[in-house]
């Protein structure tokens, strides 16, 4: 069984590398946090199937860690603009 | 009564992160009691929903996920994208803040919806991935089930397309 | 048994890689931010969910299982939340470095 | 079969890592280089993980991609700000 996983796992990382291409070609800073959260999401699968595949049920706290870290960037992105600068 | 389930629910929390362990309680009791505190601060009174409303609504909403999904997916392989984006407008009417919280993340989760702002207390701003169809009726049905979750009875007539 | 058991692990794994892959292109190929923002929500939700639950059945104890439930109820809750917050900001033009 | 798949695990994993890390250095705009950063930090912890470390993977993530990303975006913005009130010419961030 954990062949399968470890196959599925590289499966995520290809496409994990595949979504860097829109935190690097941006256009703006809210896609690239939306590639930043794809990773995110997918690590959290990569992480799990690693923590199958090599019975180490450790990584499951690593992908909780990651799932609660994907929020506080996404809300520190998204403060409001306070009137002080540019109008 | 819902402090007692609040503690119930934090301390269930608790074991589910550090597993059957007794020395762990001596950092979990603390971090129960902020919990149990910090969540009455945050969220007001809000009514529990029942177990079997629950387990109804959480098998709709699977259900719900898995057509968004293949939805999504069946509109992106194409090699000519079959999407026609835009925004509507819904009027929404439940009054429960919980109810209205989880009504508003549902959406992201339904077939080709997206709710992207809320205006006025009421108006939501819901992005469409096909905005050629109406999407009041399906709407105002999630509404209607996320109501009964927390006991708040929607008629089924005038359902608030703006 | 153990082979139903693995098929099904399987089938389950790879539509959720599938799901995956779909959500990270759509995430390149669709022309604008909302638009992309359906493909993160739902695909990768719906991906992470079938992971999850190919993975279930191998979980060695109980806690762990409900760990597994737990991260992807996380996962919802602030994806669904964090697409609504960014697709406001950029809606209203009010972000501090959203859009620029 | 799992010892191959695992080297091309690897290679993917560390070719992208390098790959991240060069991006991140080379970006003009600072809050390009912060996201890539933070990216860099998930993929790191990605590697501890393969390496068997979930410890280390752990404080990886936790404080090397969110308080230091959250803490270098809002230190990054700080210094668009700075460099557009000095007429946006000096600071390398300042795209006003």
């Amino acid at each position: 069984m954990s062949e399968i996983f470890t196959a599925a796992a590289v499966v995520l990382v290809l496409t994990m590398a595949a979504g860097l291409v829109r935190v690097v070609v941006g256009p703006t800073p809210a896609d690239r946090m939306m590639g930043v959260q794809l990773i995110g999401t997918t690590g959290i699968a990569v992480l799990l199937l690693l923590g199958f595949a090599f019975e180490m049920p450790a990584l499951a706290d690593v992908a909780l860690v990651f799932a609660l870290l994907a929020a506080v960037s996404v809300t520190a992105l998204t403060r409001r603009r306070v009137g002080q600068d540019r109008s | 009564m819902t402090i007692a389930w609040r503690l119930l629910g934090f301390c269930g929390l608790w074991l589910i992160f550090t597993g059957w362990n007794p020395g762990s309680w001596m950092i979990g009791v603390p971090s129960v009691l902020l919990a149990t505190w910090a969540y009455g601060q945050l969220v007001g009174d809000s009514r529990a929903p029942s177990a079997a409303r629950t387990l109804g609504f959480v098998l709709f909403f699977l259900r719900e996920s898995v057509r968004a999904g293949v939805d999504v997916a069946s509109r992106i392989l194409r090699p000519r994208m079959r999407i026609s984006p835009g925004f509507q407008t819904y009027r929404m009417r439940l009054a429960d803040p919980s109810a209205r919280v989880l009504f508003i993340d549902s959406i992201s989760l339904l077939p080709g919806t997206l709710s992207a702002d809320l205006v006025h207390r009421e108006e939501i701003r819901v992005h469409a991935l096909d905005a050629t169809l109406d999407l009041a009726p399906e709407l105002a049905d999630l509404e209607r089930r996320v109501g009964r979750l927390f006991g708040e009875e929607l008629t089924k007539e005038k359902h608030g397309h703006v | 048994m153990e082979i139903l058991l693995e098929t099904v692990s399987l089938l389950l794994v790879g539509a959720g890689a599938f799901f995956f892959a779909v959500g990270t292109l759509g995430l390149v190929r669709l022309p604008d931010l909302f638009c992309r923002l359906h493909a993160l929500t739902k695909a990768d939700n719906l991906g992470l969910g079938l992971v999850i639950a190919g993975l279930l059945p191998w979980a060695a104890d109980p806690f762990l299982a409900l760990k597994l439930v737990l991260i992807w109820l996380l996962v919802m809750l602030s994806g669904a939340t964090g697409s609504y917050l960014i697709a406001k900001r950029a809606l209203r033009g009010d972000g501090e470095d959203l859009l620029e | 079969m799992t010892a191959g798949l695992l080297l091309l695990f690897d290679l993917v994993l560390v070719t992208t890592l390098v790959g991240l890390a060069i991006a991140a250095l080379i970006s003009p705009d600072l809050r390009r280089a912060v996201m890539l950063f933070i990216a860099f930090g998930l993929w790191l912890a990605l590697v501890w993980a393969r390496l068997r470390a979930p410890d280390v993977a752990l404080a990886e993530a936790a404080i090397g991609a969110g308080l230091g990303g959250a803490l270098m975006l809002a230190a990054a913005r700080r210094a668009a700000r700075r460099a557009s009130a000095n007429g946006g010419i000096d600071a390398e961030g300042g795209e006003a």
